[in-house]
């Protein structure tokens, strides 16, 4: 099978499944609602052959009101790509947005590879993954203060007496 | 001549000499090491480099003498001179040619048994009273590996003892001149107790494969981890004497000591250590290192039967056999 | 769920292990192994729990080199990444270049010229053949020491490698970090008498790779690895490893092949792979490996086609690159495996920058296979699974 | 390098002995020269290989560039080592750890930074997690510029270093060396060591912190940090402004 033909497998399958729209189909996939985040990830490895975990990115987005739009308060957005494996290899993403303060469910229970990704996501970017197995810092000290992937953290912040 | 006086300016001339082979063995070392690897090894301090063992000394002596705060001092300081003394000890009964050694013992071998069983103490005391667990580690692995080689190094000693038929190192020498090297005559025992006896002594020495007490890729540096200057350095030369020292016993049990065709006895004597000395290091830049477990399998799986074994051939040599 | 049950039912090791439940014969010892240990290939630290030299538990802790280049890219025009990207893995970094450059070509929909796509290849390849040279290296120094016999492979080892940066250097004028990879394509031709040189080299590596192999086909070594860090099919995908590590794990991947960018659906090569997933199959399939990239580079210096190396409209200022929005996940196989960049578009300097970049690193998988590996080994082992791995510490942390 | 310097900050066996007779100067001088010729001769290094220049130093060790030649190998525990060669950035998580192995070093001791992280923290050196510059944390004696530098300019590092170690028995001076700070270049927040301006809070909270590995960051240094901050600033300005009007003056002289 192509990747082509994955690709639109992948989107009949959601379409049909979790009720995401298929045209037009973002670039880094669909948001899909938080709720289904798990069961889309398990409905992937079990049923369409979509078992090796590739990515877990997070991304902070601030209070933001577009021109004649109204505000989008402030939220995290957090992607996922999963891949099948062997000719024709296509990566399934989609994405899911959280508000500040509420958490995204982990696929550690899924994938054994998530548990340090969301890790990593969760010290630089600061989402919460609830049911994680093992949520500490991995990349900072435990003693860090801040998430520096967030857009409200400067870059050149100190931390005395080191810098 | 008063056998104390013998003995002890024996000692001094000996270790003058030992620790000037000594000091270059480690020159040599290294370039034979950079050969083997296409590089050149020290070339710049002296001509072919061969001053830096002397700059490697005066450099050790001037470093600063720490002593972690938690370790057990009396201990931490002993442990390297006596490293040095028990590899040194044991070559007051090597014979270098007929009469030249510190004291002619009946039980010479034996003595050089229970010396090289005692090295692993100073080493276990240095692990343990430096504090640290890396070489608290390694000196756990050096007495586990310390008294289960203990057992086909002297099974395989006592071969040559049991077809010489006495336990002195010269006894045994003089019964290789007459009657030929027991690594050869009578064929079979010695030549298997040969090798047993390079692999055991491998293993006491800390050789590479053997070498896990040390294993500077897991234990950075083994039970010398917290050692500085010139106390390290006394673990290093002790190592080395503890090589060269083997390396004599073995020419001395199996491949005839002093004895050779054109030269004097002593040249061959000192040319057969010095053979087995680069033997031992063309194995440590050749080879990777086993780990503690296989080590272990290796000796009381493999070679205290095979040492049983050639101690009964050598036995049955004896009483029924070709000698 | 799945991994749960692996867990329970002693598949896999325990990384929540909860030590209170533990009993041991003893108290058990805490080991720190690095961060700073010869043989943790760079900045890395794992605590042990060891029972007598048993391990127990282990709990890896990476970031000492965090160096937040995800963060310092946000403030970077995308033409100022590519430098930066270099020094994330920096045994292979033409791979990074390319895996940057590619997501900004893909996102601004820019064709590479086939020349350019052709010389990718050939570079990526000759630093596949270099990157795996200096793994067999220090993988020789984990198991032999650093005062014995891996050495002496580890010199060999760098003698060859040092011929693949001569010849980046004639070709980009650096030895290590290139720079030689632009949005559109490549910035520097090959220059005359270079594809003699090439070949020559990949004739003498050729040549030596048989005497590695001849230097480890001996008991000690197979003994070392030899079911040695065993990580089945199931792991290694759920942890998301990729590269030699999945290969050698049995299962028949690599996105050269598969989902193939550059020149390599016009070239003709075979994937090699070991159904051990231990430190041996590892080895087998790197090797192989090797043996294969010498092979395609031949093909690829020979068939380099004529063109010019960068498109119709070159970029000449950073500015030029701007992409207002969008998001895109590219990802090529370096010698560790997929590395991925996943770049959300439209950030500062007027959209010339990313807003967020993510560098999906093959490393940092690898290294998290090490607390579901470890647990049943024995300190001697960490070192050489750790090894094994091929961890790049710059990638791992970033 | 250590008989008779009289600043030796470390107990030696042989030298305090040594120092308890006085007519023993004249040999001990002497002997200084053989004990200097063998430590420049015989410097073993510990490698803080963190990143890419790591890589470079693993080639000057190989084959082409050989560092053996000098009498220099490694060793893999501070205890044993001379010279420390920080090779690759070093972040906030790792810096107390480099700290501490450095104070685990034996003296006589030296300090080599490789590449232009290790100098200066490079482009990262505005980053939340980067130190600028290893010298803002331990002595630094020879910087090795290059990103990564080749093996052959680390090689040229030590030749200077040997050079910079035999001026110590000639008699001269031998300070670290201390990074230029152009005009250009914005000044670390936090001074090298040794530094005039360098705050001595700052020297015992990275101490500290070396031996607790507490990363956490003490709140009565920043506030002490801003106010020396604010001082030295209002300090410097005061003496622009006298030297400003000292050359009023001058003119004035002049002119009259």
């Amino acid at each position: 099978m192509t990747a082509d033909e994955r690709q639109a497998r992948l989107a009949a399958f959601m379409t049909e499944r979790f009720g995401v729209e298929a045209d037009p189909w973002p670039d880094g996939g669909p948001i899909v609602p938080v709720e289904q985040h798990v069961a889309l990830a398990a409905a992937l490895q079990a049923e369409l052959g979509y078992t090796l975990y590739v990515y877990c990115v997070a991304s902070h987005w601030p209070d933001e009101t577009p021109k004649g739009g109204d505000l989008i308060p402030e939220h995290y957005e957090v992607a996922t790509g999963l891949r099948s494996v062997g000719a024709g290899s296509h990566v399934a993403m989609w994405r899911v947005s959280v508000p500040v303060g509420a958490g995204v469910p982990t696929l550690a229970d899924l994938f054994a590879g998530a548990d340090w990704q969301e890790r990593e996501q969760y010290d630089l970017v600061g989402v919460v993954f609830d049911d994680h197995p093992d949520l500490r810092r991995l990349m900072l000290p435990e003693e860090w203060v801040g998430h520096p992937l967030r857009k409200d953290y400067a870059i050149e912040t100190g931390h005395l007496p080191w810098r | 001549m008063n056998p104390w006086l013998h003995g002890a300016l024996y000692g001094v001339v000996l270790l003058a000499v030992l620790m000037t082979i000594v000091a270059w063995a480690t020159w040599f070392e290294r370039k034979f090491a950079g050969r083997m690897q296409s590089r050149m090894g020290p070339t710049i301090v002296g001509w072919a480099g061969l001053l830096q063992p002397i700059s490697d000394a005066f450099k050790l002596l001037q470093k600063e003498d720490i002593v972690p705060a938690r370790a057990d001092k009396t201990l931490f300081n002993l442990a390297p001179p006596l490293t040095l003394f028990f590899a040194l000890a044991v070559a007051a009964v090597v014979p270098f040619s007929p009469g030249l050694l510190a004291s002619d013992m009946d039980v010479g071998v034996l003595y050089i048994l229970a010396l090289s069983g005692l090295t692993v103490f100073p080493i276990w005391t240095a692990g343990w009273a430096s504090n640290n667990k890396y070489a608290l580690l390694g000196g756990m692995r050096a007495v586990a590996q310390g008294i289960s080689y203990e057992i086909p190094l002297l099974m395989a000693a006592a071969v040559p003892i049991v077809l010489a038929g006495t336990m002195s190192l010269g006894g045994i020498v003089e019964f290789q001149v007459q009657h030929g090297w027991l690594i050869w005559w009578p064929p079979g025992p010695g030549l298997f107790a040969f090798i047993i006896f390079l692999l055991a002594a491998l293993a006491e020495g800390n050789r590479i494969p053997f070498d896990i007490p040390e294993a500077e890729s897991e234990l950075v540096s083994g039970p010398s981890t917290e050692y500085t200057g010139i106390k390290f350095g006394l673990f290093y030369l002790g190592e080395y004497v503890h090589t060269m020292i083997s390396g004599a016993v073995m020419s001395a049990l199996f491949f005839g000591g002093w004895d050779g065709p054109f030269a004097p006895g002593l040249h061959w004597m000192v040319f057969k250590t010095l053979f087995f000395f680069v033997v031992l290091l063309w194995m440590r830049w050749s080879l990777v290192r086993y780990r503690p477990d296989q080590l272990m399998a290796i000796c009381w799986k493999y070679l205290v039967p095979a040492s049983l074994v050639v101690l009964l051939w050598a036995a049955v040599t004896v009483v029924g056999g070709p000698a | 769920m799945a991994v749960k049950a692996n867990i329970d039912s002693g598949r896999w090791g325990d990384p929540y292990l909860d030590l209170s439940t533990y009993t041991a014969d003893a108290d058990l010892m805490e080991l720190n192994m690095g961060p700073q240990h010869p043989s943790t290939h760079g900045v890395f630290r794992v605590v042990l729990w060891l029972d007598g030299e048993t391990i127990v538990k282990a709990v890896p802790h990476p970031g000492y080199l965090h160096r937040g280049v995800e963060k310092l890219c946000e403030k970077l025009t995308y033409v100022q990444i590519t430098p930066i990207v270099d020094k994330n893995d920096y045994v292979a970094p033409m791979l990074n270049e390319q895996a940057v450059n590619m997501a900004v070509e893909q996102l601004m929909g820019i064709e590479v010229p086939r020349r350019a796509r052709w010389l990718r290849t050939l570079l990526a390849e000759l630093q596949r053949v270099a990157s795996h040279l200096l793994w067999l290296g220090t993988f020789g120094i984990d198991l032999g020491g650093a005062l014995g016999g891996g050495t002496s492979l580890f010199m060999y080892c760098f003698r060859e490698r040092e011929l693949i940066m001569d010849l980046f250097e004639g070709l980009t004028g650096s030895r290590f970090h290139y720079n030689t990879h632009t949005v559109g394509g490549n910035r520097h031709d090959v220059p005359a008498g270079w594809a003699e040189q090439v070949k020559q080299v990949l004739t003498f590596i050729e040549r030596h790779i048989d005497e590695y192999v001849a230097v480890l086909d001996h008991p000690i070594f197979e003994q070392r690895t030899m079911n040695v860090g065993v990580i089945d099919a199931e792991l290694a995908l759920g942890l998301g490893l990729t590269g030699p590590v999945l290969r050698a794990s049995g299962v028949d991947h690599d996105l050269r092949r598969d989902a193939p960018y550059h020149a390599y659906d016009e070239i003709d090569f075979k994937v090699p792979i070991a159904h051990g997933g231990d430190c041996y199959a590892r080895y087998e399939v790197r090797v192989a490996e090797m043996r294969e990239s010498i092979r395609m580079a031949r093909d690829l210096i020979d068939g380099l086609p004529e063109g010019p190396l960068v498109g119709a409209r070159p970029i000449k200022t950073p500015v030029q690159v701007k992409i207002k929005s969008g998001q895109a996940y590219v990802a090529l196989e370096t010698p560790r495996g997929e590395l991925g960049t996943y770049v959300i578009a439209g950030g500062d300097n007027r959209n010339a920058s990313p807003y967020r970049f993510k560098i999906r690193p093959p490393s940092l998988h690898s290294v998290s296979a090490l607390p579901w590996v470890l647990p049943g080994h024995q300190v001697s082992d960490v070192v050489a699974i750790l090894g094994s791995l091929d961890p790049i510490m710059g990638e791992v942390d970033r | 390098m250590a008989v008779d310097d009289p600043g030796r900050s470390y107990s030696h066996p042989l030298f305090d002995t040594l120092e308890r007779f006085p007519g023993l100067d004249l040999a001990t001088t002497t002997a200084d020269k053989l004990l200097n010729w063998g430590a420049r001769n015989s410097l073993w290094i510990f490698p803080m290989a963190t990143s890419c220049c790591g890589i470079e130093f693993m080639a000057s060790a190989a084959s082409r560039v050989d560092f053996d030649r000098m009498g220099s190998f490694t060793r893999a525990t501070p205890r044993q080592a001379d010279v420390m060669v920080v090779a690759g950035t070093i972040t906030v998580k790792m810096a107390p750890r480099v700290k501490r192995l450095w104070d685990q070093m034996p003296e006589p001791k030296w300090c080599v930074a490789m590449g232009s992280c290790a100098i200066s923290g490079d482009f990262y050196r505005d980053i939340y997690s980067v130190i600028p510059g290893i010298d803002t944390v331990i002595p630094v004696d020879v910087y090795v510029p290059g990103c990564p530098p080749n093996p052959e300019a680390l090689m040229a590092g030590l030749l200077v270093l040997q050079e910079k170690i035999a001026l110590k028995t000639a008699g001269l001076k031998t300070v670290p060396a201390g990074r230029p700070e152009t005009a250009k270049m914005i000044s670390p927040r936090i001074k090298r060591v040794g530094h005039p301006d360098r705050m001595p809070e700052i020297d015992a909270a990275q101490c500290a912190q070396a031996m607790s590995l507490d990363l956490t960051e003490p709140p009565d240094l920043l506030a002490a940090f801003t106010a020396a901050q604010a001082a030295a600033k209002a300090a410097r300005e005061a003496a622009e402004a006298a030297a400003a009007d000292a050359a009023a003056a001058d003119e004035k002289g002049g002119e009259a």
